[in-house]
């Protein structure tokens, strides 16, 4: 982990916003948070909090409606937000590499694997010049992801399992050897051995290649398993971030980690101390006053319901967005470093 | 005399590939008794769960209800136990019809079963969603799905299930589509059931910790690839499970603490043959089994007794490792806290 | 496969078969029977008595009207099987078969030429406009596009009519080709074709590329929202990648399968824009025969229409794994759009579902 | 009897001042005649086919001779230049200079040969004679039937025998055939009924089967045009240079058109097409004549006329037809179709007689037309018949004895368009008098089969020729009205009869009393009494009345060509007399007399 | 209400369903009330014939010089009640064989499936041609069932896929275990939810029907009797109207009435998409 500390992907005030004019809702607000190379990012959240539009917004790919209004995205310091169109293509795939949410549409379900494969190294001569150099280096990512080369080549999309698409997905993210791998929810749908696998696969491979992973998912077990550092995304906004001892072992954090953590059986034991949250995800067209998650907060006061709580860490990278959990520490912004 | 009986039944598909989804299976539960059906995708779960509500008939084999064979059943009594055995489903999506409104979607079962008249049926609706856990005024019976949320329409589905008094309901994954937060509280409302009416549960999920949450004091059978290999009461197949395969299972779950995460892995312990197809001879884990021996390749072992009520399909369940991570006093992320 | 081909093939088999037996059944069912008919139809033409006009019926009807029904049947089925469709009522100097031989080949052309034409445009036009989906140029278009595929082609063929060969008299108003041209293969013959067939064709291809247009867009834009065009995306590919590979590919394949099954609405719609421009195709006959009453040539034409719908359907699903190449069996592709038959889907064809 | 030479002078004459002025035309140029529908989507070039080529006519094919029009007994010579009676045999003598197009001379063996093989499809002439033989290379005699009226055996026989080549057809005549012919006529001559037993039928069918499946890949005919091309539209007719007459004709062809009636006209406007025939609607007709260069002939009395189902309650009664005939607005309903205009004939002609009026000037007397009921509309009367039957008026709507409404359907072919609108027309007026009618336009099989069957109210028929006999035989001889041959053999047809107390006849059997006469009925004094006691039945008891006359127009362009034959006052002549009878061989007659040239 | 509201929220948004609906609903008003109101006339005037526009004849007149809107507005009924009759037979044999043999499948389902198999692969327009000159009737009832004769079966194909899919969709199989009727099933359960697809499709139905029906009145191959727009056309044309000037507005105008109501019915039904469309309806 020689590449430790050294910010790969910055997010800075990001807002994305679909459809514009009265029905328009953020899906994204005001949301910063750094990448650092070497690092296994988790975003953890419930679903429709805007976690994979925050992942797109990563390269670029917003679905249509949706489009950034503020804030940045850099990449190595570059700004995103602005790139053209070409300079994008060149980092997409091979700098950046995404793996969809569920994995299942992410091939084109009339071309084989393999000529999919082609086209991406086609797309960027720059990484491999040969193209059998980059065929051979698909096969043994497939070894890696514990693959048949030899199936997977001529397969059409609709000949492969669940689970092995998802393989295959993480597989061809990793082709160009990106530096920054974005997995969109990579464990759910799964089962409970398929995700252990694609659990271990993202270890090994950053063990191995040294990747920076950024993943999504809402399922704090899977976090626990893999992130090194997490983000915590409520209704659009972040509430909390910080490495993940500090997200489950820390006194201060936000009432809603808390209940998520909380709300989980573990087989771990009888889990009698499981508690629901009470109530859902507020309508992002429709946000409540103050902070978004008062109306199912349990330590919920006066001030949450007027104003939004800003985010604030104590010093170190762990920052709580809650009125409740910072009133012991000394407010400070957090530094957009 | 047990409530269900499922005896030595084989099932396949007549779209399939010809290959049987179950393999003599064999269980029954008792009056209000939970039993858990664990194993991973695909392996039969939500087949024999339909097998059991009677949504398909099986292709060998047969299951009585109340000591008589649901498929001989005819008549009065054939819709007796279509009213005692219920189901419900994982997808709360689903398994409302987006055309109707719930109110429309309660009704006809409550009428069907003359558990209701048209003079008395909102009223017993509404009795209904507040048993659920919902909003039960006569607005909300107006309501279509998609105007619901999430938990709300598995609420609904719920409620439609408890509608017609059963005493067995089949909960098929009931929370795998439910964000975190409401999971919980929806094993609460059907635990809830289970305890003040004494419903029977077949509960399928390939989530341990929720089996463990819910199915206490219940069973647990494990299945693979159609065939239930282990089964015992809950704490103790978690605990000390006796075939490899549930220990597979076991270890694969990921632990929502990451200290106890950085501990196991020190230790080591790899993740080979997670996945794969089954033996199709002798023992059908025998393929991906750590503990695979000559004769488990030649010979099937059968579903034996290993004591009180434990029974497991595996001639090395002797020779099990312990879940040292299990096993870990204070382990969970609650107790990590205090 | 080889079963499934043979499944079609008899599947075909039969319904030619029930074809061709309504076709003989509605012979004997049409108003007076065919000696009737052929009375009808030589008092029509005029200037013969009474007598002669029976004369020349029983002359060419001495044989069979007294058969047991079967025995005809039989033999009106054993004569199809050989490709004997019997005599033209009206014309028994030739047999059903020669005459639509001569004109089955003009129907096609006409109708290949036009399908080819509007599938070509309409698809061009339906990418653009998915392309600009939410354009003022693409909501002006599906507003032509609609509108024209609204439209009867029959009534476009009146006004076709109209406004070339009427006011203006820039075509002909009827015939294959000109009587000036001797037929072979020679540049004034092709040429005269083509003359001829510009206006048929332009009155199909008017009314049917909007269908194309809209399924092409619809198809397109759901495409273009899938989840693997922005996986591409994200993989970096070039626009041109994905507009060909990925966006194209995909758009296209319902719209190739909606080609076959557009064959046979073409074939009933150039009965209109035949009879319309007297273009002497299968349609034109059999619009002619009907007014006729030639029964047996009427109904030769039915068959024959039948027919080639049926076999560029044969064709065209043996041919379907070319162009998607999940489908290595045309069985599974039978079975996949048995199940999963998706409304949004469906291209309708012009005039709605007469197909 | 002597023997009549012709019509004397053909050509020369008549034509000779034409011929002269027409030297300076272009003589490359091609005539464009549209006389719509002659040929269906399929045609043979064999003339036993049924779908004959409508253009083996006059321009490719002569007949013996042409009548003049209206006469009945004067003819001017076409392929037959002499004939006469003697010893009861009509000798046809054949034009020595008459060839085929191959090069062939026409010999009296074609004339033989067809003459057998016409008898095969039972050619009308064959009930007027017993045999024909061969004489000579260029004459054969028709052996007459005993007591046959001459003037119709000319009829018959000159002006209907087109000769075909005996090099392609006569391959299938054979002394047995011939043999077998000739008994058959002779016994059909006593007896239908037996000589439809007779095996000589039997093999004359079988004959006929092979002679009309025969194909014919060429069509050699001997008049002043040779068939050079054709398709579906468009029939292309090059002048044969080896034709006797072939210098009076002064163009290189014809274009002879084929197609939808519409079509014609905006070809007519702008001059492509030189002449037609076809129905011209008021709108059109009015926008002909401002189009310059336009002219108008008219032809003779050609009539349409509605028929009733005399057969059908309530139309079986006379004061129902005549209360229906007091309503209908004839002139009205012919103006609809026909419109008003003088230039185009002042078409409306009142008819009380149930022919034609050019037949009525000739056959009747003016006193005797002044007798016959005029059956102007008349509601009163119309009312007054009615409720004499015992019909009542409930509100706007006539009610029958029986308590239902009294509803006239009219049954017409929807292709005759002119006939659908003054159907539609004289519907209105029915409905507006309270009988509610409507108009059925169905195909003209289904129409003619409707009508041969009696399922029918108020139906449809066209009259026209030059005998009065036959114009009254057409409606109410077997053919319509009680039906003994054929498909229809037992059927009631319009049903008026079977027997009528006929003026001057008594009571008779109707059907074949004028079936009778029209076959035998000569010329002169006799024909004319019979006329009239038909006249007076048809008046009385209307069993159809006729509505329109001069039903349609010869627009011909002088844009191009000119020349044409001479219009008399009334927009007729000798000549457009003969083509409005006989179209083509009206016309070949006049291109063969040297007019119609080139500008 | 809910559909009425959904309707008419959509509609608002789309100015062509907006005015496609419209549209249709002047000319199912001119279908039922027209001939109240409006008279073609029996008197009839030659010298009336062709006239341009006027006040008392706004599409001016025909060769019997009357009135050619009167003439259009009297013939939208026996045009709509062809085309609604027809609509609804397809739509009830469709729906109802497709939903029975895609729920309950089967044998039944196999034989049937065959059968629509033929019926989908016979030329529809050229079966109905020779069927209307066979039967050659005005029978409103008749027509429309010729008109039905092939149409049925593409619905009842897309209707079945349907309800197999629907058969195995939790919502109905949780209604199975509440033991509901096949009659509730078939009604309740799967129809709404092919509601959408079979409204849609009723309206192109329609529109098809109209199409072929008026298509029979134009080639005279359905008999000529009566008022309607196909005869309006065909004597038209048959009187030359396609080449005088004058007779523009008696040839277009029913022309004209065709093309307004079959481009409006594809408009309207579009909006019936978006009400029933259940992506749209979902949020
Ligand atoms: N195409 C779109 N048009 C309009 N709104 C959208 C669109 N896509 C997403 N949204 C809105 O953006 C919000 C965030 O969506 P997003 O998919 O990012 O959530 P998520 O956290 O990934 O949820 P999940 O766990 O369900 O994947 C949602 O509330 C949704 O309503
Ligand atoms: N209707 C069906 N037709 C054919 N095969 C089926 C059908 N339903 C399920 N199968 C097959 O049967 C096997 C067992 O399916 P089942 O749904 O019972 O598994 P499961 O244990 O419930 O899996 P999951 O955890 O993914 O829900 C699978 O291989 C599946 O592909
Ligand atoms: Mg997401
Ligand atoms: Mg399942």
């Amino acid at each position: 982990m020689h590449i430790e500390d050294q910010t790969l992907l910055e997010i800075d005030d990001l807002t994305v916003a679909f459809g514009d004019g009265a029905g328009s809702v953020r899906a994204v607000e005001n949301v910063s948070l750094s990448v650092a190379a070497g690092e296994i990012y988790a975003l953890v959240g419930e679903s429709g909090c805007g976690k994979s539009t925050l992942a797109y917004s990563m390269l670029q790919i917003v679905p249509q409606p949706g489009r950034v209004i503020g804030g940045d995205i850099r990449f190595r310091g570059r700004g995103m937000v602005a790139m053209p169109k070409r300079d994008l293509n060149a980092l997409r795939g091979a700098e950046l590499a995404m793996v969809f949410q569920g994995a299942m549409n992410a091939f084109n379900p009339v071309v084989t694997i393999g000529a999919q494969v082609d086209h991406i190294l086609q797309a960027h001569p720059e990484v491999f010049s040969d193209l059998k150099e980059g065929r051979e280096h698909f096969d043994h990512l497939l070894e890696l992801v514990q693959l048949s080369p030899k199936r997977i080549w001529k397969a059409f999309e609709s000949q492969l399992s669940g689970g092995m698409k998802q393989r295959v997905a993480i597989a061809v993210a990793l082709l160009l050897k990106p530096s920054v791998v974005i997995l969109d929810e990579p464990t759910t749908a799964l089962d409970v051995l398929n995700q252990r696998l694609v659990i271990d696969i993202l270890k090994d491979l950053h063990r191995d290649l040294g990747v920076t992973i950024v993943f999504v998912t809402h399922d704090l077990a899977v976090v626990a398993e893999v992130a090194t550092r997490v983000a915590v995304m409520y209704a659009g906004r972040l509430v909390e971030t910080g490495t993940v001892e500090e997200i489950f072992k820390a006194e201060r954090r936000h009432p809603y980690v808390e209940a998520l953590i909380n709300a989980i059986p573990s087989v771990l034991d009888a889990g009698l101390t499981v508690r629901p949250i009470g109530g859902a995800v507020p309508n992002l067209a429709d946000l409540p006053a103050g902070c978004r998650f008062a109306p199912r907060c349990r330590s919920v006061e006066d001030l949450c319901r007027q104003t939004e709580p800003p985010l604030l860490g104590d010093g170190g990278g762990h920052l709580v967005a809650c009125h409740v959990a910072n009133r012991e520490i000394v407010p400070m912004e957090v530094s957009k470093a | 005399m047990s409530l269900l009986d499922v005896q030595n039944v084989t099932h396949t598909y007549d779209t399939g590939n010809g290959r049987p989804v179950l393999h003599n299976v064999e269980l029954s539960t008792q009056e209000g008794e939970i039993v858990a059906l664990v194993g991973e995708s695909g392996c039969g779960k939500t087949t024999l769960g339909r097998l059991i509500a009677g949504l398909h008939e099986p292709s060998g084999g047969s299951i009585s209800f109340e000591g008589s064979d649901i498929a001989g059943l005819k008549g009065k009594r054939r819709t007796e136990w279509r009213r005692q055995v219920q189901m419900v489903h994982q997808d709360p999506y689903g398994s409302l019809n987006p055309g109707l409104t719930i109110g429309s979607t309660l009704a006809p079962g409550l009428l069907r079963h003359k558990l209701a008249n048209r003079r008395t049926v909102q009223a017993e609706m509404i009795t209904l969603l507040q048993q659920v856990g919902l909003d039960a005024t006569p607005a909300f019976l107006q309501r279509y799905p998609h105007q619901l949320s999430g938990g709300q329409r598995q609420r609904a589905s719920i409620a439609r299930a408890i509608s017609l008094q059963p005493k067995l309901i089949v909960a098929d994954e009931v929370t795998s589509m439910l964000d975190v937060s409401m999971r919980v509280a929806i094993l609460d409302l059907l635990l809830s059931f289970q305890r003040e009416r004494g419903i029977g549960f077949v509960f399928i999920s390939h989530d341990f910790g929720v089996v463990r949450y819910f199915a206490q004091g219940g069973r647990i059978a494990v299945m693979f690839y159609g065939h239930i290999v282990e089964e015992g009461p809950v704490e103790e197949l978690i605990k000390t499970p006796s075939h490899p395969y549930t220990h597979m299972l076991l270890q694969a779950i990921p632990v929502p603490d990451p200290v106890l995460v950085r501990k196991r892995d020190a230790e080591g312990g790899g993740s080979e043959r997670l996945v794969g197809e089954p033996a199709t001879k002798g023992c059908v884990f025998s393929n991906r089994c750590p503990l695979v021996q000559d004769v488990c390749r030649k010979e099937a072992p059968p579903l034996e007794d290993i004591g009180t009520g434990h029974r497991t399909a595996c001639f090395f369940h002797d020779e099990i490792p312990p879940l040292k991570h299990l096993a870990a006093d204070g382990a969970s992320p609650q107790a990590a806290r205090s | 496969m080889v079963s499934y081909v043979l499944k079609r093939l008899a599947m075909s088999l039969l319904i030619i078969y029930i074809v061709i037996s309504l076709s003989f059944f509605m012979i004997r069912m049409m108003p007076g029977n065919p000696m009737a008919a052929l009375e009808s139809q030589l008092r029509m033409q005029g200037g013969l008595s009474e007598v002669e006009i029976q004369q020349r019926i029983n002359a060419i009807y001495s044989v069979t009207p007294d058969a047991p029904v079967w025995e005809q049947y039989l033999r009106y089925v054993w004569g199809a099987v050989r490709g004997d469709l019997g005599r033209p009522i009206t014309n028994p100097g030739t047999t059903v078969v020669a005459v639509i031989a001569e004109a089955l080949p003009w129907t096609i052309m006409v109708v290949a030429v036009s399908l080819i034409i509007s599938f070509i445009i309409g698809i061009a036009v339906g990418a653009v406009m998915a392309a600009f989906q939410n354009s003022r140029f693409s909501q002006a278009m599906t507003f032509v596009v609609s509108f024209l595929s609204a439209v009867p082609s029959y009534l476009v063929a009146i006004a076709l009519l109209y406004v070339l060969t009427s006011v203006y008299q820039v075509f002909p108003s009827g015939g294959a080709y000109g009587v000036d041209v001797t037929p072979g293969f020679n540049g004034q013959y092709l040429l005269s074709v083509l003359y001829h067939a510009i206006l048929p064709i332009a009155a199909s291809v008017i009314t049917s590329f909007g269908g194309w247009a809209l399924g092409m867009k619809g198809s397109a834009v759901s495409v273009l929202g899938a989840e693997y065009v922005r996986a591409a995306e994200s993989r970096g590919l070039s626009d041109r990648r994905i507009t060909q590979s990925y966006v194209g590919r995909n758009s296209m394949l319902p719209m190739v399968t909606q080609l076959a099954l557009s064959v046979g609405f073409m074939f009933g719609g150039s009965v209109f824009i035949e009879t319309y421009f007297q273009y002497p195709g299968i349609g034109f006959y059999m619009i002619q025969s009907v007014g006729q009453r030639d029964y047996s040539l009427m109904m030769g034409c039915f068959v024959l229409i039948t027919v080639s719908v049926i076999i560029t359907n044969l064709l065209v699903d043996l041919l379907y794994p070319l162009v998607d190449p999940r489908i290595a069996n045309p069985a599974a592709r039978a079975r996949a759009t048995d199940q999963a038959a998706d409304p949004d889907q469906e291209v309708l064809p012009a005039g709605g579902s007469m197909a | 009897t002597a023997g009549t030479a012709g019509g004397g002078s053909p050509a020369g004459n008549s034509g000779g001042d034409a011929a002269g002025t027409a030297a300076a035309g272009d003589s490359s140029k091609f005539l464009t005649f549209f006389p719509c529908c002659s040929w269906g989507t399929t045609w043979s070039y064999n003339p036993y086919n049924v779908n004959q080529l409508g253009i083996q006519n006059d321009f490719i094919s002569m007949r013996l001779a042409i009548v003049k029009s209206p006469s009945l007994t004067e003819f001017i010579p076409q392929l037959a230049d002499k004939w006469a009676v003697e010893n009861g045999k009509l000798n046809v003598h054949l034009r020595d200079d008459a060839k085929w197009q191959d090069g062939t001379p026409v010999t009296s063996k074609d004339l033989h040969d067809t003459a057998i093989l016409n008898g095969l499809r039972g050619d009308g002439f064959w009930s007027d004679i017993t045999g024909v033989d061969v004489v000579d290379e260029k004459t054969v005699a028709f052996t007459l039937k005993e007591g046959q009226p001459e003037s119709l055996a000319k009829l018959d026989i000159l002006n209907s025998i087109r000769p075909y080549p005996s090099s392609v057809y006569g391959k299938l005549v054979t002394d047995g055939l011939k043999q077998d012919v000739v008994k058959y006529f002779r016994t059909l001559q006593q007896s239908p009924e037996q000589a439809a037993k007779l095996p000589e039928f039997k093999r004359m069918g079988d004959a006929f089967k092979n002679l009309a499946q025969l194909k014919v890949d060429k069509l050699i005919g001997n008049g002043p045009f040779r068939l050079e091309n054709i398709t579906t539209k468009e029939a292309k007719l090059v002048k044969w240079t080896d034709f006797w007459d072939a210098d009076k004709i002064k163009f290189a062809g014809i274009r002879y058109l084929n197609g939808a009636t519409q079509t014609v006209y905006p070809q007519l406007f702008s001059g492509n097409v030189h002449l037609s025939n076809v129905y011209m609607p008021p709108p059109i007709l009015n926008r002909w004549k401002t189009t310059p260069d336009s002219n108008t002939a008219l032809p003779l009395g050609f009539g349409f006329t509605i028929v009733f189902n005399s057969n059908q309650k309530p139309l079986d009664s006379k004061a129902v037809r005549q209360a229906l005939a007091y309503v209908i607005p004839r002139q009205q309903i012919s103006e609809a179709a026909y419109g008003t205009d003088e230039a185009a004939g002042g078409t409306w002609k009142e008819v009380n007689t149930g022919i034609s009026p050019t037949l009525e000037q000739i056959y009747l007397k003016p006193e005797q037309l002044e007798k016959l009921n005029k059956y102007p509309v008349d509601p009163a009367k119309a009312t007054a018949l009615l409720q004499g039957e015992g019909f009542t008026k409930k509100g706007d709507q006539w009610i029958k004895p029986d308590g239902k409404p009294f509803t006239l359907t009219f049954t017409a072919n929807a292709e005759t368009t002119d006939i659908v609108t003054s159907f539609n027309s004289a519907a209105k007026a029915l409905t507006a008098f309270g009988i509610k009618s409507e108009v059925n336009a169905t195909s003209g099989a289904q129409q003619d089969a409707d009508q041969h069957n009696g399922d029918f109210q108020a139906g449809m028929a066209f009259v026209g020729g030059s005998n009065p006999i036959a114009m009254y035989n057409s409606l109410l001889g077997p053919g319509y009205n009680f039906t003994r041959l054929g498909n229809y053999a037992g059927k009631r047809g319009i049903g008026f009869g079977p027997k009528k107390n006929v003026p001057g006849l008594g009571e008779v059997d109707l059907a074949s009393t004028i079936d009778r006469q029209a076959r035998t009925v000569e010329p002169g004094d006799e024909m004319n009494k019979q006329v009239w006691n038909w006249a007076q039945l048809v008046n009385e008891e209307v069993p159809y009345i006729w509505y329109a006359t001069k039903v349609y127009q010869f627009p011909f362009s002088t844009k191009e060509f000119t020349n044409w034959p001479p219009l008399g006052d009334n927009k007729s002549s000798e000549l457009w007399d003969i083509i409005s009878a006989d179209m083509n061989g009206g016309l070949s007659l006049a291109m063969q007399q040297g007019y119609i040239t080139p500008k | 209400m809910r559909f009425l509201s959904d309707l008419w929220r959509i509609l608002r948004h789309d100015k062509g369903a907006l005015i496609g609906g419209a549209i249709v609903l002047l000319y199912c008003l001119a279908a039922i009330f027209g001939p109240i109101f409006v008279e073609v006339g029996n008197e009839q005037d030659a010298s009336q014939a062709y006239l341009a526009p006027s006040w008392e004849h706004p599409l001016g007149t025909d060769s019997l010089g009357q009135g050619v809107l009167s003439q259009i507005i009297v013939g939208t009924r026996p045009i709509m009640i062809v085309g609604v009759l027809s609509a609804v037979i397809t739509v009830f044999i469709g729906v109802a064989i497709g939903l029975l043999t895609g729920y309950v499948g089967g044998a039944a389902d196999t034989v049937i499936m065959r059968i629509t198999d033929i019926f989908l692969t016979i030329p529809g327009l050229p079966l109905i041609i020779v069927l209307a000159s066979v039967i050659n009737t005005t029978n409103p009832v008749v027509l429309a069932l010729i008109l039905s004769i092939t149409a049925w079966a593409g619905l009842a194909r897309a209707i079945r896929s349907q309800a197999m899919s629907l058969r195995s969709r939790e919502f109905v199989e949780a209604a199975k275990l509440q033991g509901v009727s096949l009659s509730n099933m078939i009604g309740r359960q799967l129809l709404p939810n092919v509601g959408p697809y079979v409204a849609i499709h009723f309206l192109l139905a329609i529109t098809g029907a109209i199409y072929a029906s008026v298509g029979l009145f134009l080639l005279g191959i359905a008999p000529i009797s009566g008022n309607n727009w196909g005869i309006m056309i065909n004597l038209a044309m048959a009187q030359g109207a396609l080449y005088t000037t004058d007779s523009a507005f008696y040839l277009f105008s029913p022309m004209a009435a065709i093309v307004i109501l079959q481009v409006a019915f594809v408009f309207f039904s579009r909006a019936l998409d978006s009400v029933f469309n259940p992506r749209l309806r979902v949020q």
